[in-house]
């Protein structure tokens, strides 16, 4: 937990809230509830919050080293397991942490918006496990690609809301959820996916993703004696980035890198208003967007561009105010992975580690691959999560490339189409 | 003429609001038209930005429209500049397209230059509150503008302070913040509201959900100085969009409408007037 | 690890080798391994056996107080969360064992058989993890039915050889896989995916996956501060089971409950040699099946019955000897849920405890619902998986049966059907 | 006649296997005795289990569609009685078939007492190694029925012991584990097998892969007493069930090709006489 931050959220120039007015209120509500439960444990808040992440989410999560990773180049990979957290990803980490903090403050109804249906899933898991109504937010588009998270949702007995307006997907999502928010502030809490959108959200997502860095600096100075020369993780909105890279910011030596989308391209399309990436941090400039001053992809106007990338998970224009600043700081390295890598990497961490890794993850390792010159000796790889989720994606789209490492399907093919010769005869 | 004149007559003002360029630049100049003919005091005229997260549907759908026929912050300027109408207007917008307007020194000063320069007479900024609003405020002195804020029937004491200290031309009362199709009866929260800033020295403007004369009547009788409507001329537009209306003939029920509450919202006066 | 069981693998009538002549030498080369790496911890097997296990696997894993199912039932109930392995569900202790036995026993290629395909899966993260070739023999309608696994398999970079004949389902893929065996059995390994087949398996798959209870015995003194009243566990092949019972067994104030499933119905039709259930614990017959003897869905010429249940993972005709012997002691009582009380208990468990466990795991939550008098004040249910893999069945099965607790699924009705009021007005 | 009184015989013995009932109970009765016509010693004549965990997939289709005709222990017992020919019948199968017709009491005795009854001479079963096997062999002792055991090339010698303890009529040998299309001479390995068990007191018969002639007769050169073949002649009734062809065209071409496999055994024995 960080407690020397500014109070007023800033980070740098980033930061703030900028929100209808309605909402303020349950704003700083919600600025004294993180004050006084998460930053100052009141009632045991954090020590249950502690005890449901371990026994409910799985909590401590491995620190593994890689061993064929760590022989292809020639330097030391360890993994943070985060996959292996209940729901699949680092999302639980935060979603139980602000539904418990919902319960705290009395609040009697939960809403969050969704993407991918990743932090919908999280967020409907954990208010299941602690008795609350929820409803998720999710553009019709995403709804239609993303059936298996959706039935997670319902089946976790969560109302799916479907956003209608605009090209229904994560940026209508948040819009739609902040509405409701808006009417409903008294009973309801706004769960926020990711470091993102007015403080306190980004410093108390933070928080509560940080105990992934927290456990992996302690478990690697058990493991390699020493700290890592490196962490590298993804960043869409960049709660998973922030929280492996919290406990580390001091260690100045360590190296840390938040690898982007790069989409199919870096260059962006004005007129049509899309940028063919998620490179806020790379390529994005000063804006204010859900409630934060950040970098953004936008237009010369101002107006928010369409984001793109192969993963739903980084699909999104803007990035938490804290790593525009420590970008801006020259602590972390921003970097960018295109589709094509990360497919690849995709498929290489699934053959090489028997770990299937989400679509978001594979981009930190793309950068691996690209770069391995660029994280030292020792590296801290944070796998985000599991891909089971991706698999349909990743079929059809390694379908439409010639990647290096793709498996083929033919095996459906070879179903029915007629007898295979068995291997074996007796006589 | 300039917020101050508006409110300084005795006649509670109707403050209505629609989104420029919707459906098209050339039907919206009629439309704006269309609202002072039917009595518009002052006119929210809203620059549609891309992410509108405090809209309800029927505003945020009209800024889709808007943008689609092509509404930027520029071709906005040129509107005001050529809309023909008298009563001032006031800039309701997201912070992020005054930010972004100063190009790479960033923030609103050149931006809210402009706005000077087209006429404009104030801001509404909907995710801009006052504790961020310095920057924008300065510009706004620097250049005569007025700087409007919204105060909800949740806004605390300390916030409606360092609101007072920065609200200049009227303040935006929101009208409540239930949800839609459970409304108890406007005018309670309403009224409660305009007690706690009673003593502000700007006018009172009350928004959120007024559809009918009825309803706009109320609210001057609840004690509001003006009455702003957004939704209800909205649906209008859908409508005859939808419908492949003529132009004017949406421009006549715009009038209309406008005129069925300026009315009601005078009937307000006189009641309240009556009723002590 | 039981050293005090006959070397011969018996356990009392049941068990044994009851294989091909050609198998017979890699068998006892497997018991010689096992005696020496599993029980003898020869070149320090069990120790990185233990480590991959935590590690790769996330061992250990935690035991969940379930607050809501205690009140519910008014008793303790404590959650065995193998859902949070990785691969998602208890399968992996045992192929990771058995793909490192295997490399300790100098093999060059992995060889399994899969039904729903989470054998499969398993044993192909383990055999990427570990370098090592793998092939899966998979029947061609379960490859049809199985669609996401078979993708997992692949991205894993394991072939996947589709099993053509009868029904091409489970058994006939393990006869394919026995073949396949027969003919390679100098360098394969044939990793059984549950505590069937011939000796040494039964004893070493249970040994693999005796880890849950060892885990558990220790977690619940601490947690409840005694050992529980039962255990319960779903059983098909019977692993998870086992995997549950092991330490407990000594402890004979330990109920344990191992749940079949009841499919449809415990009534056979002889003619068309089927059963509509896989409760071979409770109905079943001695007789020999797939290397071992044990308990039985056979008719009365003994030609094995086909199987059925909602959840594939427990569609199997046998079961493993020592269960049969257990159940025959006295020590373990076998009991079955039918489909629609396990895909009613499977809503519940997602609902009320935010985990969506697999269909196999809800047959024991299913037992719960309907016999929580015969648990005991403090019972350990263990979650042997999680749900992913059988949304679509679920989403199918619940559309079919008019069930208490059944989510609708009209969110995907609504999508594009037209716009949706929005909560909230701003004017 | 006994396998005893077949292989005493100077002439090396053919030994042909068919699954009773493919395709159809008929056809079956009319192929079996076709082989004898062909020249058959002995037969091994398959009671289809349902999970013939160790058969390629040219049997274990075989053994599908018997099962689909209506084989049961039972007619397969029938058949044995009806069956018209006078060489010697061995029963393989798989144990469960035989323990389970001991109905609730279980264990072997009452499938052998039913065998010996209908006349069959001994038994391969597939998936009984010698260690499981004594309730069997004492059955059969009982009723005077031989069982035989398969001697794969990779049995270690302590197995070979616990056969060799209980093994009459013949010894199954095993000619190679190979994999499909990657069989390298198949006389090899087995010679090499052949002479591990060369003092034992029963015939070797040796099986696996052999399909013509000329592999019957380098069987036989190798020391073999008697040449199993199963495939090769499996795949004539499956063709000729695909095929639609008359049974009796299909049992001619059984009778042919056994005639083939005989006469190549019978060279084998020449040549090994004369190569010596
Ligand atoms: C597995 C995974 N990793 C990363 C992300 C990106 O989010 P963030 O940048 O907030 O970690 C997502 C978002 O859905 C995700 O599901
Ligand atoms: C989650 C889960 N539980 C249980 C089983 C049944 O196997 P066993 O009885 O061997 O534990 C399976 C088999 O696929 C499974 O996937």
């Amino acid at each position: 937990m960080s407690t020397d931050e500014p109070a007023d959220g800033s980070f740098g120039q980033y930061g703030g809230q900028y929100v209808p007015e309605v909402l303020m209120p349950a704003i700083e509500e919600l600025e004294d509830a993180y004050r006084r439960y998460v930053l100052d444990n009141e009632d045991g808040f954090m020590d249950e919050f502690r005890e449901r992440l371990a026994d409910f989410g799985g909590r401590p999560i491995p620190l593994q080293r890689a061993d064929r990773l760590s022989e292809r180049y020639d330097t030391e990979v360890y993994l943070k397991r985060e996959d292996l957290l209940h729901g699949g990803a680092h999302k639980l980490n935060n979603a139980l942490g602000q539904v418990l903090l919902a319960k705290y403050m009395g609040k009697e109804r939960i809403i969050a918006e969704t993407g991918a249906g990743q932090h919908g899933t999280a967020t409907a898991m954990a208010a299941a496990h602690l008795d609350m109504p929820c409803e998720i937010y999710m553009g019709e588009t995403d709804i239609a690609r993303q059936r298996p998270n959706v039935f997670r949702m319902r089946i976790n007995g969560a109302e799916v809301n479907p956003v209608t307006v605009g090209r229904g997907t994560l940026k209508e999502a948040i819009s739609e959820t902040m509405r409701d928010w808006a009417t409903n502030v008294e009973d309801t809490h706004y769960v926020i996916g990711s470091i993102v959108g007015p403080h306190p959200f980004p410093s108390m997502v933070r928080d509560f993703q940080s105990v992934i860095s927290e456990e992996a600096r302690e478990q690697i100075r058990e493991k390699a004696g020493r700290l890592p020369d490196s962490v590298v993780a993804c960043a869409g909105g960049g709660s998973n980035t922030m929280g492996a890279f919290a406990h580390f910011v001091s260690d100045t030596d360590v190296d840390l890198l938040a690898v982007e989308a790069g989409g199919s391209s870096l260059t962006v399309d004005e007129a049509e208003g899309v940028a063919p990436n998620s490179a806020s941090l790379s390529t994005g400039n000063e804006g204010v967007l859900h409630g934060a001053r950040t970098k953004l992809l936008q237009d010369s106007d101002g107006q928010i561009m369409e984001s793109h990338s192969v993963s739903a998970g980084l699909d999104y224009s803007g990035v938490g105010p804290e790593l525009a600043h420590l970008v801006d700081e020259g602590r972390v390295t921003p970097v960018n992975v295109g589709d094509d890598a990360a497919l690849e990497a995709f498929h290489r961490l699934s053959q090489d580690e028997g770990i299937i890794p989400a679509l978001e993850t594979a981009h930190a390792f793309g950068y691996l691959e690209e770069h391995p010159e660029e994280v030292g000796d020792l590296t801290i790889v944070n796998v985000s999560g599991r891909g089971d989720k991706d698999l349909e994606t990743v079929i059809e789209e390694t379908a439409k490339r010639d990647l290096d490492v793709a498996p083929d399907m033919s095996v459906f093919e070879q179903v029915g189409a007629g007898r295979l010769g068995s291997r074996g005869d007796r006589e | 003429m300039s917020l101050d004149a508006v409110f300084d007559s005795e006649e509670p003002a109707f403050v209505p609001y629609l989104a420029a360029g919707d459906p098209s630049y050339e039907a919206s100049l009629e439309y704006v038209e269309a609202l002072e003919r039917g009595g518009a005091d002052v006119i929210e005229l809203g620059l549609p930005f891309s992410e509108p997260i405090a809209e309800g549907s029927t505003i945020q759908s009209a800024i889709v429209r808007a943008l689609k026929a092509g509404m930027t912050p520029e071709r906005y300027f040129e509107f005001v500049e050529e809309v023909d109408v008298d009563v001032p207007i006031v800039c309701m917008t997201y912070y992020n397209l005054i930010f972004q307007y100063g190009g790479s020194e960033g923030g609103p000063r050149k931006f809210v230059e402009r706005a000077a320069d087209v006429g404009i007479e104030g801001f509404v900024v909907v995710d801009l509150p006052a504790e961020e609003a310095d920057p924008l405020r300065e510009a706004c002195d620097e250049f005569g503008l007025d700087l409007i804020f919204i105060v909800a029937p949740t806004t605390t004491d300390d916030r409606l302070e360092s609101m007072r200290e920065r609200v200049s031309g009227y303040v935006y009362v929101q009208a409540r913040t239930g949800v839609t199709g459970a409304r108890e009866d406007v005018s309670d929260q309403t009224a409660q509201t305009l007690d706690r800033i009673s003593d502000w020295d700007v006018p009172k403007a009350v928004g959120f959900g007024i559809k009918t004369g009825e309803h706009a009547e109320r609210i001057v009788r609840a004690g509001a100085d003006g009455v702003i409507v957004g939704s209800a001329l909205v649906d209008i537009v859908a409508e005859g969009h939808e419908g492949d209306e003529p132009v004017a003939e949406t421009a006549e029920k715009l009038e209309a409408k406008a005129r069925e509450l300026k009315t009601g919202a005078l009937r307000g006066v006189g009641a309240a007037v009556e009723s002590e």
